[in-house]
């Protein structure tokens, strides 16, 4: 009888300590020196790129979190990502030329017009499985390119794209590249808060759960066809995000925004720094920026080494850069753990 | 209009010849081959290399590309394709698509980035009810029907067919057979590769050689796929002229619009009929 | 009234009848075993309750109500909740992290999206801990669930049910691929919950269920050839015939006496 | 938890890749050049880099800049611009803030425009080396410090037109563009001239960039019947058109002009399709239509191509000569302007416009744009049978003068 009390006291304690863990892992005061730790590498990386690099590689996390979310956490493949990210580029360019005057308005925008195109594509595509759902996405992809090449060529200036030039507004000078700089940052650190959230909440583990078995989802009573869509909607809203920034940080918008080619470093990214991990995610896309803008410049057959890389990546290090370096760590914990009990036992 | 249906067939054609081994890939080991387009471009290249340094006609030109692109084919099944098997799509995805970029590279540093000229080994034409076709054109679309033909046959004659049709329907069963399917998928790889070869041989000589032009093709190929089902060879092959077709007839009433109504159809029938694979 | 009725339940594939014209019976709270040789329709029939695919003909009733056409997750949500023959759990998460899904349904996030997807994971620790305590692996819960001993994992797959609070729960074959020891464990965790719900059983060896089931149903090549208690089952002649061919005998079975 | 230690290692790891990218200097003039060296403007950007390159190397061999009393050696940076504007805006904001702020770019003309709006601030001086919608250069688009080597693309549409009208005398003329920026400034160009010969007939046939198959637009062509066609196609597509429109017999009905050809083009079309096909072109390699009229243009256009035949064993594509000619008039208003200050290198050429280039004198106008005596060349192609060697893909029957290669400047709204 009191070994049962016993027991189940220890089960109790085993519940407090790792509830606790669990708890702080999630708490507030971590998520701030997260959030802190992020801004302060970017900060570093200023002296080395100079602060406009810098506010690129950011812009580019942002659009490769958003990718994240839907490869990574969920497990969903998309050709076609990049449309979104056209779509809120070129409704600020738009909308700063047509409408408004103010950057900040015309980047909420191009938010809602991403958040739309991806609550109308994600309807028809979430239906679709595998590697169709690639191929489907890619295929609106390339329509919503057509449509600003040719049908929309008039107000989208077609393959010249859009120059903006109403970039300053109020305190909102986005001709100032320092101000750039700390805008984006600020974005950059809402999205990955955003996203923390997100990914630690239940909804975040129904998403992986999805992405191991949707059907078994199923059979948990969850409608995984909503859940798909959301998060669809989610990732496309992140990456107008990023597009508007894009256009705003560039004050141009082109179709080179939304060619279905360049999503292919998107997924290289998210592959790099380790899929379904945010910080991989962060780190693939400042990896992938730095690969992308510091070797061509030394080497040119920059695409070879980029086809090798990533055959390294698939064959090598599933789990990317972050994944491998949680392996490691995890692997040296375990040794220093033996190790220690190894000393406690010899004493 | 007789003129643009038959420039649709041709179109078809070459699209069905890149189309097939891509879909062959797919419906039996679940691969999306980007490589496929790279074995496309060798096939071209290979023709031009072997014409101009062993000075051997065109036909003869086009075997050599043909085999040696399926001996690449057999490469990247091997050392690629097969270390991936029954592993997630998306790295086989990613993998090809690494193989892609590496043999765009290769290709660029064997021959440079300069467009090859290939000329018409026929160069001439055939009156049919007075229209005047190229002859070669005519040679390419009874070629892809040959092809078409021979490989019904094969997949219904041939012990390695019927495995792979078999692999087409069911690829968990066929497995379960306990036949060492991976050598007949493999046979599967090599031969679509040997088909894109093919297509590109066969196209040369109507569209600029360079580094780059699988990855163009290659979005089309993705339309004719599903549109046709993956792992479908008839529907492939219909869909290939029905979009050819579509392509040839929009070029001539709207000529901004000829290549997006591909991926609209393709849009129309995933639509009208999802893919749950 | 029964708590689930099939009436002419049918399913065909190509010409193949796997479910032949099944009208089956569930009352409430009784454990019903399924039996039958391979192929004779229990996991299509199974497949059919769960809302895995349509049938071709037929219909069934939930607590009186249509269920024929409704999705699986909407039969969950009625109660209705099911197992697979080969385990099905979700390997790259942590244990508790399997149920976090079906318990943060219970307390209710389900209905708010926002709260759903804000509140942390970690939040439904206490819950996810409980609904383990059931089936005795509170102790792994920070374990990754695809390194579990599969016996564990059928355990973890009977707990994500059980988290769900099911009405009726469908077990297909939950003793496959297990040694004896965790044959014991499950079973005697199936015998705690006997009585409490209502439980469907799928098992291709009548001597695990035997003396557990309250009713058992006979299948064969999709038609229920025979149903009862189990005594009166086992003693019919039909059963015998179809189930282990003529020359078998019920103590081949290992089931004594009966 | 892990992600502490694991984010701190990342820090470092980070610092150390960035640190190895860190820039020195020297006592040197650092001059950017950008041009497409990947993706769809490989061909032609890889010979303009060289073309640029020679230059440098002229000048270095011929002593250097000399600013003051000291004596400067100038350092190209090469960058790709992948044939994308995004990554060209990328480039330039990189050059600037490394310090370089005068390049020679420019391959294709969407991603020139986009770097015209990114100087607009004056923070750069670029002379591309390709030519632009003529729009660019008017007085409320240009960037103050932004020069061409080549032209708008609406001069090729004004000149070929000239041309046509005057060499052909047609009643109705095709013109088959490619849909993009490029064709539709030549279409402007082309209708600024038809526009004054109401009684020719002028359609438009556009075709989509890339698309796998022109016979569709060749066979409207055929079936229309037109005196001539125009056809103004760029890249790959140049080359298919070109080669369908032999393989279907186009030119038995039709007078093909090709309104600008350059030699990597012409090098991937099977010979028998260039035969007989008359050629616009910005420049050709060899002059010697112009050894007796002009000899001082003969002769210095002779010495650029002997010494680019010793440096890449090539003959200078158009492209690659106009990248030379920007290159050395860069270097020029350094050395005018005693400075690489690109305001003042800028009003040093604007001072000093006369220069000699490849195809004759030339001057700068306010607008960015050199005046060149001869405007444009015209070619027919040759068939495999009559070329003398593989570079010799067209035999120049004109040396085009016309005051059309510009708009006067009070139409771009200068003075």
């Amino acid at each position: 009888m009191g070994n049962v009390v016993k027991e189940r006291g220890l089960v109790l304690e085993k519940t407090f300590v790792a509830m606790g863990k669990q708890l702080t892992q999630a708490g507030v005061g971590q998520k701030v020196l997260e959030l802190i730790l992020i801004g302060v590498v970017f900060l570093i990386l200023v002296p080395f790129l100079g602060a406009h690099r810098a506010t690129d590689f950011a812009i580019f996390c942002i659009i490769v979190l958003s990718f994240d979310l839907l490869y990574g956490y969920m497990g969903r493949l998309s050709f076609g990502h990049l449309l979104y990210v056209g779509v809120g580029a070129y409704t600020v360019g738009l909308a700063l030329r047509y409408l408004t005057t103010n950057p900040l308005l015309a980047i909420v925008l191009g938010v809602v017009a991403a958040c739309l195109a991806g609550m109308a594509v994600g309807a028809i595509t979430v239906r679709i499985a595998g590697a169709a759902f690639a191929l489907a996405n890619l295929a609106f992809n390339r329509v919503g390119w057509f449509l600003v090449m040719s049908p929309l060529k008039d107000i989208t200036g077609g393959e010249n794209g859009l120059s903006i030039r109403n970039l300053s507004f109020w305190y909102v000078n986005f001709r100032n590249p320092t101000f750039r700089f700390w805008f984006v940052l600020a974005s950059l650190l809402l999205v990955f808060l955003l996203l923390r959230i997100f990914t630690s909440s239940s909804y975040g583990v129904l998403l992986r759960s999805i992405k191991e078995d949707e059907k078994r989802v199923r059979f948990l009573g969850y409608n995984t066809q909503l859940y798909k869509w959301v998060t669809f909607v989610l990732a496309a809203t992140v990456a107008g995000f990023g597009g508007a920034l894009t256009a705003l940080n560039y004050g141009y918008v082109n179709p080179n925004t939304l060619d279905v080619h360049a999503n292919a470093g998107i997924v290289f990214a998210c592959l790099l720094g380790g899929s379904g991990r945010l910080y991989g995610a962060l780190l693939g896309g400042i990896i992938y920026m730095l690969i992308t803008n510091l070797l061509p410049v030394y080497f040119q057959r920059w695409e070879f080494f980029l086809g090798v890389a990533l055959l390294l990546i698939v064959f090598r290090f599933r789990g990317g850069i972050w994944g491998g370096l949680e392996a490691l760590y995890s692997g040296l914990a375990a040794r220093a753990k033996s190790g220690s009990s190894k000393e406690g036992m010899s004493r | 209009m007789i003129y643009a249906i038959m420039y649709g067939l041709t179109v078809g054609a070459v699209l069905y010849l890149i189309s097939v081994g891509f879909s062959l890939t797919f419906g039996t080991m679940r691969v999306i081959n980007f490589a496929h387009t790279i074995t496309y471009t060798l096939g071209a290249y290979l023709l031009i290399a072997s014409i101009r340094s062993l000075g051997v006609p065109f036909f003869w030109g086009g075997a050599v590309g043909v085999a040696v692109a399926a001996l690449a084919g057999y490469g990247i099944e091997r050392f690629v394709i097969r270390r991936l098997y029954g592993e997630s799509l998306d790295y086989t995805f990613i993998a090809t698509y690494a193989v892609f970029l590496i043999g765009v590279d290769i290709v660029k540093w064997l021959w440079g980035v300069f467009p090859k000229p290939v000329s018409d080994p026929l160069g001439k034409t055939v009156d049919i009810l007075g229209f005047v076709f190229p002859t070669y054109r005519l040679l390419v679309i009874l070629l892809a029907i040959v092809v078409f033909f021979g490989l019904e046959l094969f997949m219904r004659k041939t012990m390695v067919g019927k495995i792979i049709v078999a692999a087409l329907d069911n690829r968990e069963g066929v497995r379960c057979l306990g036949i060492g399917v991976e050598k007949y998928f493999s046979l599967a790889f090599v031969l679509g590769s040997a088909l894109a070869a093919l297509g590109g041989v066969l196209y040369a000589p109507i569209t600029a050689v360079h580094p780059y032009m699988g990855s163009h093709i290659l979005l089309l190929c993705f339309a004719v796929v599903l549109t046709g089902g993956l792992g479908n060879l008839r529907g492939t092959f219909l869909a290939s002229f029905a979009l050819g077709m579509l392509i040839s007839i929009t070029g001539r009433y709207w000529p901004a619009g000829s290549e997006i109504v591909a991926f609209i159809a393709m849009a129309a029938v995933l639509l009208a009929r999802p893919i749950e694979a | 009234m029964s708590l689930l009725t099939t009436s002419g339940l049918t399913k065909r594939f190509g010409g193949l009848v796997a479910v032949n014209s099944v009208d089956l019976r569930i009352e409430e709270n009784e454990t019903l075993g399924v039996i039958g040789p391979n192929g004779s329709g229990k996991t299509t029939l199974f497949n059919l309750l769960s809302g895995f695919f349509p049938p071709t003909a037929g219909r069934i009733f939930f607590q009186g109500r249509d269920v024929t056409h409704l999705s699986p997750e909407e039969r969950v949500k009625m109660g209705m909740v099911r197992t697979f023959q080969l385990v099905s759990v979700f390997n790259s998460l942590k244990v508790w992290e399997n149920l976090v899904p079906c318990v943060a349904w219970k307390s209710g996030m389900y209905h708010s999206l926002w709260r759903f997807m804000t509140t942390p994971a970690a939040s439904t620790w206490a819950d996810s801990i409980e609904a383990l305590k059931l089936v005795g692996l509170e102790g792994q819960a920070e374990a990754v669930a695809g390194e579990l001993s599969y016996g564990d994992r059928r355990l973890l797959e009977i707990a994500l049910a059980l988290s769900l609070r099911p009405k009726l729960l469908l077990l297909d074959e939950p003793f496959s691929g297990l040694s004896d020891v965790e044959i014991a464990k499950v079973l005697a965790l199936l015998k705690s919950l006997k009585g409490k719900i209502t439980i469907g059983i799928i098992e291709h060896k009548i001597s695990m269920i035997v003396d557990f089931v309250d009713r058992l149903c006979v299948m064969n090549e999709g038609h229920i050839i025979c149903e009862g208690n189990p005594s009166e089952v086992l003693a019919n002649p039909l059963v015998n015939e179809c189930y282990w061919g003529k020359q078998e005998t019920l103590e081949r079975a290992g089931v004594s006496g009966v | 938890m892990s992600r502490w230690r694991l984010l701190s290692v990342v820090c470092v790891m980070l610092l150390a890749v960035v640190g190895w990218g860190v820039a020195f200097s020297e006592d040197v003039i650092k001059v950017g050049v950008m041009f497409s060296l990947t993706g769809t403007g490989a061909p032609t950007g890889k010979v303009q880099k060289d073309g640029a390159l020679l230059a440098i190397k002229e000048v270095n061999e011929a002593g250097g800049i000399k600013i003051g009393d000291k004596v400067y050696k100038v350092e190209a940076v090469v960058r790709d611009d992948e044939t994308k504007p995004d990554v060209a805006v990328r480039r330039v904001r990189e050059f600037v803030e490394e310090g370089i702020r005068l390049m020679v770019l420019g391959t294709f003309a969407h991603v020139t425009t986009a770097v015209n709006e990114q100087i607009l601030d004056g923070s750069a001086m670029v002379i591309a080396s390709n030519s632009i919608e003529e729009k660019v250069f008017r007085k409320e688009n240009k960037a103050p410090y932004f020069l061409t080597s080549q032209g708008a693309v609406d001069a090729i549409g004004r000149m070929t037109a000239e041309y046509v009208i005057k060499t052909f005398n047609p009643k109705y003329v095709i013109a088959c563009l490619p849909d993009y920026a490029y064709g539709h400034g030549v279409a402007v160009g082309l209708k600024q001239v038809y526009e004054k010969h109401p009684d020719i007939k002028l359609e438009f046939i556009w075709t989509p960039v890339g698309t796998p198959d022109f016979t569709s637009y060749i066979l409207k062509i055929i079936e229309s019947k037109p005196d001539v066609v125009q056809m103004g196609q760029w890249g790959t597509d140049a080359i298919e058109i070109l080669k369908q429109s032999y393989e279907l017999g186009l030119s038995k009905h039709t007078k093909i002009f090709f309104n600008a050809i350059v030699a990597s083009l012409a090098a991937g079309i099977p010979p028998e399709a260039l035969d007989g096909v008359t050629l616009g072109m910005w420049l050709y390699h060899d002059l010697s239509i112009l050894k007796d009229k002009d000899p001082a243009t003969y002769e210095n256009a002779e010495r650029i191509r002997k010494a680019w035949m010793e440096e890449y064993n090539d003959v200078p594509d158009v492209m690659a000569a106009y990248a030379y000619m920007a290159m050395k008039e860069l270097l020029r208003g350094i050395q005018l302007a005693q400075s690489t200050d690109p305001a003042k290198v800028y009003q040093a050429l604007m001072e000093n416009p006369e220069f000699m280039g490849f195809k004759g004198p030339a001057w700068w106008r306010p607008d960015g744009r050199p005046f060149y005596k001869y405007a444009y060349f015209i070619g027919i192609g040759k068939g495999a049978d009559k070329r003398a060697d593989k570079w010799d893909y067209a035999e120049i029957i004109e040396a085009f003068e016309t005051e059309a290669l510009c708009l006067p400047l009070e139409e771009m709204g200068y003075k």
